[in-house]
């Protein structure tokens, strides 16, 4: 049976949506004033700081290991360069607590909820304090306490299980949400529509976050989609959709704000498009030169959500030059010096190879990981990162953990 | 106890998993009011309401995906895939995500509580799409469990230890049995261990082991044998990944002699691994080749589905043969 | 880059598309006449027989069947019952050399499109004359001569398919087009999404034709989707749709038509919802009543497609009462007797079993079918259905073979 | 002949099949403009067009449903799978769909056009995703065929032959070796046979198979081994479906002792089906149990995946084990 009710007519009429444009929300400015008729949301200066302090050091964070990347201390980085106002100013909409499913190029919102520069490290050189215990490529961030769920790979996947954990969290009945982050490329992955029409069927309370950064790599939007971006898909699902200027960390964290009411307190999901640019490369392995032009990057340099964001702390009196210089001083020495010691760090126990598969080791991987210790005792040269290991030395270990 | 057919015992022990924990769900394609097209979910949205037994969009990758972020969160989420024929669209969330999920955490995070059940197997007239048998796809995928009962006992018996296990495990339900395997079962709950064989008899001249449905067949192929006055021991593996190498070893130790099958096809299958196991463990005590009895290496068929499948007498011809080599 | 000259705004509103709904285009009403300011498509009185036909035949065919299957003659049946005019009002405004791409209900298509009772019977029974081999389960036809693929259970499979297939066509350049039907269920799978979106990527001239008969075995459509029906996702696209009253031939016709001349002369890609019930259950597996009311059911039941078009076809007086009585009990004669004459056709050669796994049979699948062939000797009596093919006993086939 | 290495001889294979055929047809994700995030479609939009030659939108099953339609419709589609970890969302569209096209239809439509290229293999730091090979995935499926080349050389050989082969091929490209293996290739078109084994060196004490990158693990461990004067039969399988039995079979027949090994975790890889049907094949002439030498039954590490590889050293150990056995 069809509920619809839609009206009736009698000529062959096609419709493409076109005149359905979807608008863009926008209250920044770039010199920091705000659009006439737009009202900042109240953030409070400590907030706000908090913001933009996050946004700073995803910045530092990223232009320092890029170059260490560049000077092989890394084997790869993504940078988040460009898009620190969508992904920092919708984190920090959120309730702590919320879930958040993210893609791989949101470590700004790990920074706003105060993931340290050693957490950053310790993932990024896989060496024994990460809590992913060196199994993923840099970058593969994960926190427990921190609600962040850990990277993976594959584009899209935790789209819908976003949609699954806040399934769960409307169930658990505490006022949680879920945000996931995708970028304009993974949508037009199956999993994509699969989360968004079950999100609305099923009412769960996630906020679905799409940084439509003009490219997938080398791709193009334009040859990604037909459409006038993401934001017209949300009513093939009949869900709450806005568009954000994505450099506008106000307009974001307002359009977060309220989408996260919508979500939580009447189990609306909802689609956010934020509108931005990949200023950086797509990952240290990446040169942009082969598919778009410098004049196109430096369009949208011009519109730096960092310093749009500094210049309205500033005309509010809450930011100054010489704060600036501080931060950015303090930053790029603690990242160094972070750094420094986190490459020091011996690799992870040779004992992670197994464990984590199952919550308990089966007996044939036993059976494997004895064979592989008697192999390295009899050539410990060919193995440098484990032969020294408690595992092969029977010496008992040095056990460093942190809270995830 | 009491009588259940394999539907029964599968419902049965649905309802004993949501009635012992609400933070058990399920959810499929048509498995709400309506019970599922096979009818195990029968009366459990009746029961528990529709936040926690409903039906899903037509969508596998995303039931899974769904799945997935439920565990994550703490749910035990039990998703029903409606054929295992159409779990495919789902293999990169259960290969990718499911399988990796605590591993790639470095254990922060896990979706242990998830129980994936789809009915497989042929001989149901039910051709290339309603029929395959695809254990063998997954068993090559280390942090996935898969299991497979024989009967309404073991179905109630295992799923309720799959529901409980700490990791993320694969119910295949072998169809064909669904009602037509019939047993006593204990109203009560109660697990059955994952990642153990059983020893169903035991025989001195060769061991045949097998899975699921397959299980009638080789009790049928095994009283033929046995009659020509040849001495069979019977394993079923029950749980394919990880799977109990030490009782099948033993048993060829003692036999010499292993005759393995399964519906699949044979190439790639897993009796492929087993015997490669086994030919490795068991070598000098081996008195003939490990036989495999399975599926053609073809899609599933239609109308020639009893030539095409490893019946009673090929796996009686195979019990022949190896002890006659 | 964005390319979206999107308006700006400076308040955060949400927009979920309520306001857009998607009108349904209708020309014919119940008692066979024309809405007001409906014009009806310029078919003809051949071409209007050619299609009422199709209907009629598609309805007898379902009802005899669905029996012959409740007689146990026949594993497993489904109707089309309901669904004729969407079906084959479709069909008709294709050239008879554009390729159709079916879910599995649309037998319709291929009756209109000449597919004998003795073609359809071959394949139901899986006999030596089914151009399947007898493989697939009933109702999975399929007909190269006719332009129609072979139907594959797995659902929305075909659907990227369509636009892959039609992408050839474009590039081959001789006018042709694909249509691709398919439920308002399977338009929940992943496919979906990939195939209109390439399909608007890459202008390909397919057009995506889904039934919207209100369910999925037993998932209402309101389980399926919380939008207003399937066509609003086409905005998403950037894509035309249309929707259509699918119990009215005209409509649907001239819809398709109009699509068509899009798909063709201009590339553009073509999403058709038609509004339709199925009358009968899902299968021959299904009982209804598990899961909606026979009042839902009746109330479809005077929207009757082919009472509706038989009326049409009155007022021009293209059709009578005599004929109509005729056309049944011819049919009702056909079906019977060609069922008979099906059903007693041997099974395919046991050869089938292993050819067409491969263009040519690989040596391990040859020996496998040579050990099966001794083994079927040694038990001729287990075997009934190839213990006389020529395999086995030696003695020549009688190959009978069609154009399919 | 000119010197290329690995991508290049597939940039060229991919060149010359364009050049010979206005249907072949080179798609993916940033295959485009860009040539692939590998550079293997360098210069082929520039050369051919757009039409011929495109980027994707990003969804795999979208990809191969496409190139499935457009292999079915007679096109030449050769699909480009950014990696081999990523090829899971389209394995519905490839396990249920290519492998079944021709079967189904009863030989009406095929899609044996069809090919399919995704780079595999670990050994560049790639961790879970970027470091799977899935070959044994796809094995157990008929109506596939699946090549894995070990050189430049094979590779345009074999992936030529992919394209012309009359049904669909799965062209696995060791992506280790993209850049490390250099050769001399024939500038012509030239086709190396699919299910075809070869043997790359004689020996009478012990056979090694393997296939892809595998192979220079292999002969590095055969040199150490023949150092040691063990005489070593070295076997590139190149195709993994089907796969030539006879030609192994007949190796083990003279040696007596097999090692197999790959990337792929042990449990279900292809090695098991391997071993398994030597082992039935060659039973009264084995000296020794088969080996296998494979990756560890857990998903891909990074930091140690030398610890988990089986490189050269576990590779000779197998040798010398099978040798003294
Ligand atoms: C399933 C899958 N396919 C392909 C890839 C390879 N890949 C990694 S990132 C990327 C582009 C993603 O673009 P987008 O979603 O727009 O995010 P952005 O990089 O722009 O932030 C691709 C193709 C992948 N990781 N997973
Ligand atoms: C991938 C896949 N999942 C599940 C099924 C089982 N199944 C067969 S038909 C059907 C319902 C399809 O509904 P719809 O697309 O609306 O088509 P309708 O039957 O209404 O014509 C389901 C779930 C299938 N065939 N394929
Ligand atoms: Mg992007
Ligand atoms: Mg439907």
């Amino acid at each position: 049976m069809t509920t619809t009710k839609s009206k009736t007519v009698h000529s062959p009429i096609f419709t493409d949506g076109a005149e359905f444009r979807i608008s863009t929300f926008k209250l920044l400015k770039q010199d920091g004033s705000l659009y006439k008729g737009g009202k900042a949301p109240d953030l409070g200066k400590e907030k706000a700081l908090r913001i933009y302090r996050a946004m700073v050091t995803t910045r530092i964070l990223d232009e320092r290991m890029l170059a260490a990347q560049r000077q092989g201390r890394l084997s790869f980085y993504m940078q988040c360069t460009g898009e620190e106002a969508a992904v920092i100013g919708s984190a920090a909409a959120l309730g702590d607590s919320d879930m958040i499913m993210a893609q791989y190029r949101e470590q700004g919102a790990l920074a706003y909820r105060g993931f340290t520069i050693d957490e950053f490290m310790n993932q990024l050189f896989g060496n024994n304090k990460d809590y992913g215990k060196g199994r993923q490529m840099p970058v593969h961030y994960g926190s427990k306490k921190l609600h962040y769920m850990t990277i993976s790979s594959p584009l899209a996947t935790q789209i819908p299980q976003a949609t699954g954990y806040a399934y769960g969290q409307k169930l658990a009945g505490e006022g949680h949400c879920t945000l996931t982050y995708f970028g304009e490329g993974a949508a037009s992955e199956g999993d994509f529509h699969a989360a968004l029409n079950m999100a609305a069927v099923h009412r769960v309370p996630v906020i679905f976050f799409c940084r439509n950064n003009g490219y997938a790599i080398s791709t193009p939007a334009s040859e990604q989609f037909a459409a006038d971006g993401i934001a017209p898909r949300a009513y093939g699902y009949k869900m709450d959709v806005i568009r954000v200027d994505g450099n506008d960390v106000l307009a974001v964290y307002q359009a977060t704000e309220k989408a996260r009411r919508l979500a939580v307190e009447e189990n609306r999901p909802v689609l956010i498009e934020a509108m931005t640019y990949r200023l950086a490369a797509h990952s240290s392995s990446d040169d942009p030169s082969g598919y778009r032009s410098k004049d196109e990057e430096a369009i949208w340099r011009e519109k730096d959500p960092i310093l749009r964001t500094q210049h309205w702390l500033k005309s509010h009196g809450w930011w100054s030059d010489s704060e600036e210089k501080e931060l950015q001083e303090r930053l790029r020495r603690e990242v160094l010096e972070t750094m420094k010691q986190a490459q020091k760090r011996p690799a992870p126990a040779l004992e992670t190879l197994i464990t984590d598969v199952y919550k308990e080791v089966p007996p044939a991987l036993n059976a494997q990981f004895e064979k592989l210790k008697a192999h390295i005792r009899r050539h410990p040269d060919a193995y440098p990162k484990s032969a020294n290991d408690p595992a092969i030395t029977g010496k008992p270990a040095s056990t460093q953990k942190g809270e995830a | 106890m009491a009588k259940m057919n394999m539907l029964q015992a599968i419902n049965n022990a649905l309802d004993t998993a949501m009635a012992a924990n609400e933070r058990v769900l399920c959810f499929g394609e048509d498995v709400g009011i309506f019970g599922g097209v096979f009818r195990a979910t029968s009366n459990l949205q009746q029961k528990y309401g529709k936040t926690r037994c409903f039906n899903t969009p037509l969508v596998e990758q995303g039931i899974i995906g769904f799945a997935n972020g439920l565990a994550a969160q703490g749910s035990v989420p039990v998703a029903e895939i409606q054929f295992a024929d159409y779990i495919f669209p789902a293999f990169d969330q259960i290969v990718n995500e499911t399988a990796k999920f605590r591993y790639r955490s470095g254990n922060l995070f896990d979706v242990g509580g998830l129980t994936i059940r789809a009915p497989y197997g042929g001989g149901i007239a039910g051709g290339l799409y309603h029929s395959q048998s695809p254990e063998a796809y997954f068993a090559h995928t280390p942090g996935l469990k898969v299991v497979v009962p024989r009967n309404p006992h073991q179905a109630k018996g295992l799923l309720l230890a799959a529901i409980h296990d700490p990791d993320p495990v694969l119910f295949f339900e072998p169809k064909r049995l669904y009602r037509a395997s019939v047993g006593e079962v204990p109203e009560e709950a109660y697990q059955l261990p994952l990642g153990e064989a059983e020893v169903l008899k035991e025989g001195t001249d060769v061991t045949i082991l097998g899975w699921g449905a397959q299980m009638e067949v080789i009790e049928h192929a095994v009283e033929m044998a046995e009659k020509d006055g040849i001495s069979c021991e019977v394993i079923d593996l029950r749980s394919i990944l990880p799977w109990d190498v030490d009782t099948v070893a033993e048993s060829v130790l003692k036999t010499g002699r292993l005759v393995i099958t399964h519906e699949a096809p044979l190439t790639g299958g897993f009796a492929g691994e087993i015997a490669a196991t086994i030919q490795e463990r068991c070598f000098l005590y081996l008195e003939s080749p490990i036989a495999r009895v399975a599926g053609m290496d073809t899609p599933f068929p239609l109308v020639l589905e009893k030539e095409h499948l490893p019946n009673l007498l090929k796996v009686y011809e195979a019990i022949c043969d190896s002890v006659e080599f």
